[in-house]
C-alpha cells in the first residue's frame, strides 16, 4: 500500500498494539549502532534490544520482527512519521525526548565513554577535561552526549554518522576524542582490533552538577501508551526473572548495568 | 474602370482598379465562395493587409501576385485560420470563419466551428510540410481517416487513386524523406486533395523546387484546374503558369488589392503604373 | 573482498533491486510528469503556462535532498499520514526529475517545424491529434538523449534514499561497511555497480534512440566508433552543446 | 500543521552558520570544478593518447557514478589508503571534482565552437602551443560557455546538502542538528528548503538573461 | 620548352611546359628560399598534390591559379606547416620543415624547429582569422611580443606604424567585429607583416569580401609588393592583381604544375590547352 493514515492521538491510549497483532509484525528502528541494535557480519539483524524486542512481542502476539535501519538521529522523527513502531536502538531517556515520544522503562543503565587515541595523550577523562583542553570532539547526530558536552561547557561538538565513523577519525586524527556509550565504545575499538585508539571507560556525566546515570529504553509514539503498558509488563517480567540479562549478556552487558529505575523517573531528571 | 462595373467586365471576370471590391466571377452574393469583407491584419504596427475586400466565386482560379511583403501569404494563412484579422470578416461558402451564431448571438467561433469551416479549404505550402515519420500513404489517408471518419481502406484506396493521378503510384511506402522535393510536392497536392476541399489553397508551390522538377508539379495542377470543379486560390511567381490557369490575377501591394483581371488583360496591358513596373521586373 | 560474507552480499543485492525499482518507478513518475508540464508550458493559455512555469521553477530550484527530507520528515507531520519510505522517494525523485524533463520536452517540441503544426491545421486534425499523430512522433527522438542524461542522474539521484534510511544499495553499503569495519571493499564495489547500472542503461537508450529515428522516417544514426569516449554516452557531445547554449542545468 | 514561528526564530541564527559553510563550500569547489574541468577538457583535446584514454575513462566513471557515494568513499576509504581529509576539505573535492566531470564537457563543447581559423592563425603567427590555448583559444571558449558554467553553479549548489553525510555543518547539517536537539523538524526544513529555492530561482533567472544576452 | 632551359627564359623568370621544375627566379641552390621536392600530399584515396617539385627565388612573387580543388591553399598550408606531407621535402631558405638534423641524425621535426622554420613565413586567411577578443593592436601586437620577445612598447610601435601603412590608424582600440571585412583583412595583412617574414603567404585574400571592399586590400597588397623585399606566394582569382604584381604565375591542374611563366605570357599566349580553358573561363 502506499499511504497510510496516521493513527493519530485519540487520547484512548492507541490502536496500534491491535494492528500489530493483526498483522504478525512489528518494524523496528534501529541505528546501526552495536551493541543496541545493528547488522551482523551474517547481514542478519542483531543487537540487545531487537533480542529484546522478539522476545517480548512473541509474548505480545506479534511474531515477527522486522529491521529498519537508520540514522540515529532519524530514530525520533522515522517513529513519529510512521516509518517504523517502536525504537528499538536502547536510546537514552531524557526529558526532551520524552516531549517527543513515550519510553518503556529503561531497560539498561550505563555511563559514558571516550574513544581516543592509543595513550589518551590529552588525557581526556571527563567532559571537563575536553572542554578545558579545547579537544576536538565528536559524538553522533541526535545522541544525548551532545546536551552532556553543553553542560561541560564544550564548545562545539561535531556529529558523525556512527561509532564506526567516529573510530575511524579518532585513528585518522580528524577528532581527539569520540563520545559514546560505554558498551558501544568498548564493542567497536574490540571489534576492530583497533591499534591506533584505546577506551577511557565509565566517564559520568553531570547535568546541573550532579552526576547522572543514563538508561536507555524502547520508544514509541505519543499516543500508544497502551502497547507501551504491555511491553513494560512483559519487561518487568523478564527484569525479575532474570531472563533479560540472559538475552542482553552475549552483547557485553553486565549485571551492574541491569537497572529498576523506571521511564518516569528518568523523564523527570 | 471603376470597381462597380466590373461584373460586366467579361463573361467570368471582373477587372481593372480595385477602389472598390474585387470580384472574382459572377452570381449572386448567396454563391460566393469566398468573401473578405474590410479584413485589416496588422503584425505589431506593420498593417499588413488594410480594409481589404474581394470575394470568389466557386470554380474560379484566381492569382494574387505583387511584390515581397505584400501579404499574399498573409491572405491564404487567413483563409486556413492558421491567423486571425484584426478587423473585418472573412466568409466562406456563407459562413464567417471566426464568429459563430449562438442563441442567436454573434460569438467568437470555437474549435467546432473552425474545423467545421475548415473542411472546405486544403492548402499546399511552399516547404511541403509532409509529415516525414509517416510513409507516404499514411501522409494522404491520416486525415479523411480521423477527421472525415473514412475507414482505412476505403481512405487507402482513394489515397491510390490520387498517387496514381500525381504519378507516384508506386512510391506510396516510402518516406517522404526519399523523394525528391518535386515528388514531395505532388504528394502534398494530392494529400490536400484527399480532403475533398472546395477550395485549394496554393502558396508558392514550386518556388523551393530545383528547376528542373518545377514543371512536373505545375503540369499536375494545370491539369486539376483543367479536370476538376475546385476553386483555387494561388499564389505563384510563374507568370505563364498564372496565364494558364487563371480566370482572373490580383495584384497586391501595400495591404490593397491594387489591380485585377483577366490575366490576357493583366499581363499584355495592365492599368496601374505600379503593376507594369512589377511584371516587369518578374517576367 | 573477503570480508564482505554471502549474508552481506545479499544485503547489497537487495540494495539493487531496491534502486533499480527506484529507478524504474521514479522515471515512470518523471516522464509523466515531464510531459505534462512541458506540454503545459506551451498551452495555448496564459495560465496553464504560468502554472507550469511555477511548478518548473520552484521544483528545479529545491535541492533533491531537502525535498526528500521534506516529504519524509514535515509532510507527515504536518498532514498526518505518511507515504511509504519507498513511495515518498519515488515521489521526491518523479517531482524534481519530471520538472527536469519538462524542459527536455518543451524544447523538442518547440523544435518540430511550425510548419508541421500548420499542415495539421490545413489537414483540419483536431489539436489532440495533431499533437499526438504529428508532433509527438517527431520530437520523440530528440527527447531520448537528453531523457538518457537525465535517467542517469535520476539513478545517481536514487543514492540520497539511503540518508533517509531507505534501503537501497548505498544504504545496503553503510550497513556492510558498519558489519565489517571496513570500507574500502564495499564502496568500490558499490561504485562499480552504479557504473555498470548507468552503462547498461545508455545502451539501451541507444537502442530506443536507433528505433525511434528509424520510426520517424529517417535512417539509422551512424554507428558510433569504439573508442572509450563514445563507448559510453555517444551523444554527450550534442547535450553539451544544449546544456551550453539553452537553459539546460545539469538535469 | 502546528507551525511555530519561536522555532523559526531560533534556527536562523544556526541557518546563518550554515549559510556561511555552504557558500564556502560552494565557492571552494566551483573553483575546483572550473580548474579540473579545463585540465580534463585540454588533457582531451590535446594530451598525449596515453592521457586520454585514462581521462575519458576516470571522468565517464566520475560522472556515472553517485556523488553520495563518492563523498563517502573519500571520507571512509582514502584514510585506509593513507589520506586523511577533514570533513570540508572532503566535501569540497567531492563536489568539485563530480562537476569537474561535467565542466569538462562545457569546455569542450565551447573548444570545439572555436573556428579552425583561430588555430590556423595562431600557428600561422608561430605562436607556441601553450600560448594558443591561454592567448586565443581559451578565452574565446570560455566566454561562450560562462552560462553554463553558471548554471552548473547552481546545480552545485543545490548538491552542497550532500555534505552533511560527511559531518559539514551547511544549512541542511544545522537544520539536522537543530532539529534532533529540539525536535522542531518540520520549521527547520521548510526554512532550509525555503532558502534554496530563494537562492537558486534568482541565481538561475539571472544566467538565462545572460544567456540570451550572449545569445544576442 | 622544356622546363630544364627555363631559368634561361628571361631575366627574372622561368616559363612554360612544366614537365620537369618549376623554378622561379635565377640564383644557386643555396639562394633558394622556398623548394619542394617531389611532394605528395593525399587525403585519404585523393592525391590532391602528386610528387610536386618546384622552387622560388628572394624577392619574388608568385601566382598559383588553377580550378577550384587543385591543391593551391594545400600548398600554402603545407608551407605553414598546417599540413604534413606524405612524401617529399619541403625546403625554407635551406631548413627542411618536417626534419631535422640532430646528433648528424635525420630526425622528424620537433615543435621547436618547426617554430623556428615557421618564423620565415607569414600568412593571410580568406577568412581573415583575427582573434576576436583581442583588440585590432593587441591583434598585431601579441605574436612579436610572445614569439620574438619584443616588448610591449616596442611592439605597439611598430604596429601602429603598419596600421598606418594599412590605413588604419585610428582603429588601433577597436574589436575585429566592429570593422568591415575590408578593413578586417588589412589589420590581418598588418599583422601577417608584423613578425617581419620572408615569405608571406596570401590565399585568396578578397574572395570573402563585398566587391566594393577588393580594391583596397589589394592596393594595399601592391603598395607590399612594390616597396618590400618580401617574396609573395599569393593565391588569387583577380587576374588583374596578379598581371600587376607576379613575377611568375604558376597554373596547377591534379596536383601538378601544368605551365608556369611570366604574366603577360600566361594570360596572353598560354601554351597550353588547359590554361587556355581556365583563363577563359575565369577573365
Ligand atoms: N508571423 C509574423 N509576425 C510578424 N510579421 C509577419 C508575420 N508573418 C508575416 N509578417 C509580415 O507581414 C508582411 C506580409 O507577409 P506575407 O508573408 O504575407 O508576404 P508575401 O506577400 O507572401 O511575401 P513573399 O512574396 O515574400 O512570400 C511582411 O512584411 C512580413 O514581414
Ligand atoms: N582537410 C582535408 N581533408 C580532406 N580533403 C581535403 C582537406 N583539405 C583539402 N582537401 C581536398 O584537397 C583538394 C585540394 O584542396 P585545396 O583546398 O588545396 O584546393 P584549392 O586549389 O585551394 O581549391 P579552391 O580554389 O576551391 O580553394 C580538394 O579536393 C579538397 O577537397
Ligand atoms: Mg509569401
Ligand atoms: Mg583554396
Amino acid at each position: 500500500g502506499c499511504a497510510r493514515v496516521a493513527t493519530g492521538n485519540d487520547g484512548d491510549g492507541g490502536r496500534l498494539l491491535e494492528q500489530l497483532r493483526a498483522t504478525g509484525t512489528v518494524r523496528l528502528g534501529l541505528a546501526g549502532e552495536q551493541p543496541y541494535g545493528y547488522i551482523g557480519k551474517d547481514g542478519r539483524m542483531t543487537g540487545s534490544a531487537p533480542a529484546v524486542a522478539r522476545r517480548i512481542f512473541k509474548e505480545l502476539g506479534v511474531p515477527d520482527v522486522q529491521p529498519f535501519p537508520t540514522e540515529f538521529g532519524s530514530l525520533i522523527a522515522g517513529l513519529n512519521s510512521l516509518q517504523f513502531d517502536v525504537v528499538a536502538a536502547g536510546m537514552y531517556i531524557n526529558p526532551t525526548r520524552c516531549e517527543q515520544v513515550v519510553f518503556a522503562d529503561p531497560e539498561y543503565q550505563m555511563l559514558d565513554a571516550f574513544i581516543v587515541a592509543r595513550g589518551n595523550p590529552k588525557e581526556l577523562r571527563t567532559y571537563r577535561d575536553i572542554a578545558e583542553s579545547g579537544a576536538r570532539m565528536a559524538t553522533g547526530i541526535g545522541y544525548a552526549q551532545i546536551e552532556y558536552a553543553r553542560e561541560a561547557g564544550v564548545g562545539k561538538v561535531t556529529t558523525l554518522p556512527d561509532q564506526l565513523a567516529g573510530l575511524l577519525a579518532v585513528e585518522q586524527g580528524r577528532i581527539d576524542v569520540f563520545v559514546g556509550t560505554a558498551v558501544t565504545a568498548r564493542n567497536v575499538v574490540r571489534e576492530t582490533e583497533s591499534t591506533r585508539a584505546e577506551v577511557i571507560d565509565e566517564v559520568t556525566p553531570h547535568v546541573d552538577g550532579k552526576p547522572v546515570v543514563s538508561a536507555g529504553g524502547f520508544a514509541f509514539r505519543t499516543p500508544e501508551t497502551t502497547l507501551r503498558d504491555a511491553f513494560n509488563r512483559e519487561l518487568r517480567k523478564l527484569k525479575k526473572s532474570g531472563e533479560l540479562l540472559e538475552i542482553m549478556r552475549p552483547f557485553g552487558f553486565t549485571a551492574d548495568q541491569m537497572t529498576d529505575l523506571t521511564a518516569e523517573e528518568k523523564c523527570r531528571s | 474602370m471603376p470597381a462597380d462595373t466590373a461584373n460586366a467586365y467579361t463573361d467570368t471576370d471582373a477587372g481593372g482598379r480595385a477602389q472598390g471590391r474585387a470580384t472574382v466571377g459572377t452570381g449572386t452574393t448567396a454563391d460566393e465562395l469566398i468573401r473578405f469583407d474590410r479584413v485589416t491584419k496588422r503584425f505589431g504596427s506593420n498593417t499588413v493587409l488594410d480594409s481589404l475586400d474581394f470575394r470568389v466565386f466557386p470554380k474560379k482560379h484566381v492569382t494574387l501576385i505583387g511584390p515581397s511583403g505584400s501579404g499574399k501569404t498573409t491572405i491564404l494563412r487567413l483563409l486556413m485560420t492558421l491567423l486571425k484579422p484584426d478587423e473585418g470578416t472573412i466568409t466562406v461558402d456563407g459562413t464567417p470563419l471566426s464568429h459563430e451564431e449562438r442563441n442567436g448571438k454573434l460569438v467568437p467561433a470555437g474549435e467546432k466551428h473552425v474545423r467545421e469551416v475548415r473542411k472546405n479549404m486544403g492548402m499546399v505550402f511552399q516547404q511541403f510540410n509532409l509529415f516525414p515519420h509517416m510513409s507516404v500513404l499514411r501522409n494522404i489517408t491520416e486525415a479523411p481517416v480521423q477527421v472525415l471518419g473514412m475507414s482505412r481502406d476505403e481512405a487507402a484506396e482513394r489515397a491510390l487513386e490520387l498517387l496514381d493521378m500525381v504519378g507516384l503510384k508506386d512510391r506510396s511506402d516510402t518516406y517522404p524523406g526519399r523523394l525528391s522535393g518535386g515528388q514531395q510536392q505532388r504528394v502534398a497536392i494530392a494529400r490536400a486533395l484527399a480532403m475533398r476541399p472546395k477550395v485549394l489553397l496554393l502558396d508558392e508551390v514550386t518556388s523551393a523546387l530545383d528547376p528542373e522538377l518545377v514543371a512536373g508539379v505545375l503540369d499536375l495542377l494545370r491539369d486539376i484546374a483543367r479536370t476538376t470543379d475546385i476553386t483555387m486560390l494561388c499564389v505563384t511567381h510563374e507568370m505563364s503558369f498564372a496565364r494558364d490557369i487563371s480566370d482572373c490575377v490580383m495584384m497586391f501591394d501595400e495591404g490593397k488589392v491594387i489591380e485585377f483581371g483577366h490575366p490576357e488583360k493583366m499581363f499584355g496591358d495592365p492599368e496601374q503604373e505600379r503593376t507594369r513596373e512589377f511584371l516587369s521586373a518578374v517576367l | 573482498m573477503s570480508e564482505i560474507t554471502p549474508g552481506l552480499w545479499e544485503i547489497l543485492l537487495d540494495g539493487v533491486w531496491i534502486t533499480l525499482q527506484l529507478t524504474f518507478l521514479s522515471a515512470a513518475l518523471a516522464a509523466a510528469v515531464a510531459f505534462v508540464t512541458g506540454l503545459a508550458r506551451l498551452n495555448r493559455l496564459r495560465i496553464v503556462r504560468f502554472a507550469a512555469g511555477v511548478y518548473f521553477e520552484v521544483f528545479r530550484g529545491t535541492s533533491a535532498l531537502i525535498l526528500m527530507f521534506w516529504l519524509f520528515f514535515v509532510l507527515p507531520l504536518g498532514l498526518g499520514w505518511q507515504l511509504e519510505p519507498m513511495w515518498a522517494a519515488v515521489l521526491a525523485l518523479g517531482l524534481s526529475y519530471g520538472a527536469y524533463g519538462s524542459e527536455v520536452v518543451r524544447g523538442a517540441v518547440a523544435a518540430v517545424p511550425r510548419g508541421q503544426h500548420e499542415a495539421g491545421v490545413a489537414l483540419n486534425l483536431p489539436p489532440g491529434q495533431r499533437l499526438w499523430r504529428i508532433v509527438l512522433p517527431q520530437a520523440w527522438p530528440e527527447m531520448i538523449p537528453p531523457f538518457n542524461n537525465l535517467l542517469i542522474e535520476l539513478l545517481k539521484g536514487t543514492a540520497l534514499v539511503s540518508v533517509m534510511g531507505v534501503s537501497d544499495l548505498a544504504f545496503g553499503a553503510a550497513l556492510v561497511r558498519n558489519a565489517t569495519g571496513q570500507s574500502a571493499p564495499v564502496y568500490t564495489v558499490i561504485l562499480l555497480v552504479y557504473f555498470v547500472i548507468a552503462f547498461a542503461m545508455t545502451r539501451g537508450m541507444r537502442v530506443l534512440e536507433r528505433r525511434a529515428r528509424a520510426g520517424a522516417g529517417e535512417g539509422p544514426p551512424r554507428r558510433a566508433a569504439l573508442s572509450p569516449r563514445r563507448l559510453f554516452a555517444p551523444r554527450r557531445r550534442a547535450a553539451a552543446a544544449a546544456a551550453a547554449s539553452s537553459g539546460g542545468e545539469r538535469r | 500543521m502546528n507551525w511555530d514561528w519561536s522555532a523559526v526564530d531560533a534556527f536562523l541564527p544556526r541557518l546563518a552558520d550554515g549559510l556561511l559553510v555552504t557558500a564556502q563550500a560552494l565557492a571552494l569547489s566551483a573553483l575546483l570544478a572550473f580548474g579540473l574541468g579545463l585540465v580534463w577538457a585540454v588533457a582531451q583535446r590535446s594530451g598525449p593518447a596515453l592521457v586520454r584514454g585514462p581521462v575519458a575513462v576516470f571522468t565517464e566513471f566520475i560522472r556515472n557514478t553517485p556523488l553520495l557515494v563518492q563523498l563517502f568513499f573519500l571520507y571512509y576509504v582514502l584514510p585506509e589508503w593513507g589520506l586523511t581529509l577533514s570533513a570540508m576539505v572532503t566535501g569540497v573535492v567531492g563536489l568539485g571534482l563530480h562537476y569537474s566531470t561535467y565542466t569538462a564537457e562545457v569546455y569542450r563543447a565551447g573548444i570545439e565552437g572555436v573556428p579552425r581559423g583561430q588555430w590556423e592563425a595562431a600557428t600561422a603567427l608561430s605562436l607556441s602551443r601553450g600560448r594558443t590555448w591561454g592567448v586565443v583559444i581559451l578565452p574565446q571558449a570560455i566566454r561562450r560557455v560562462a552560462p553554463a558554467l553558471g548554471n552548473y553553479v547552481i546545480a552545485m549548489l543545490k548538491d552542497t546538502p550532500m555534505l552533511f553525510v560527511v559531518g559539514v555543518m551547511e544549512m541542511l547539517g544545522e537544520a539536522r542538528q537543530f532539529s534532533s536537539e529540539t525536535f522542531l523538524t518540520v520549521e527547520a526544513v521548510t526554512v532550509v528548503g525555503i532558502a534554496f529555492i530563494l537562492l537558486s530561482c534568482p541565481a538561475s533567472f539571472l544566467m538565462r538573461t545572460l544567456e540570451r544576452r550572449l545569445a544576442r
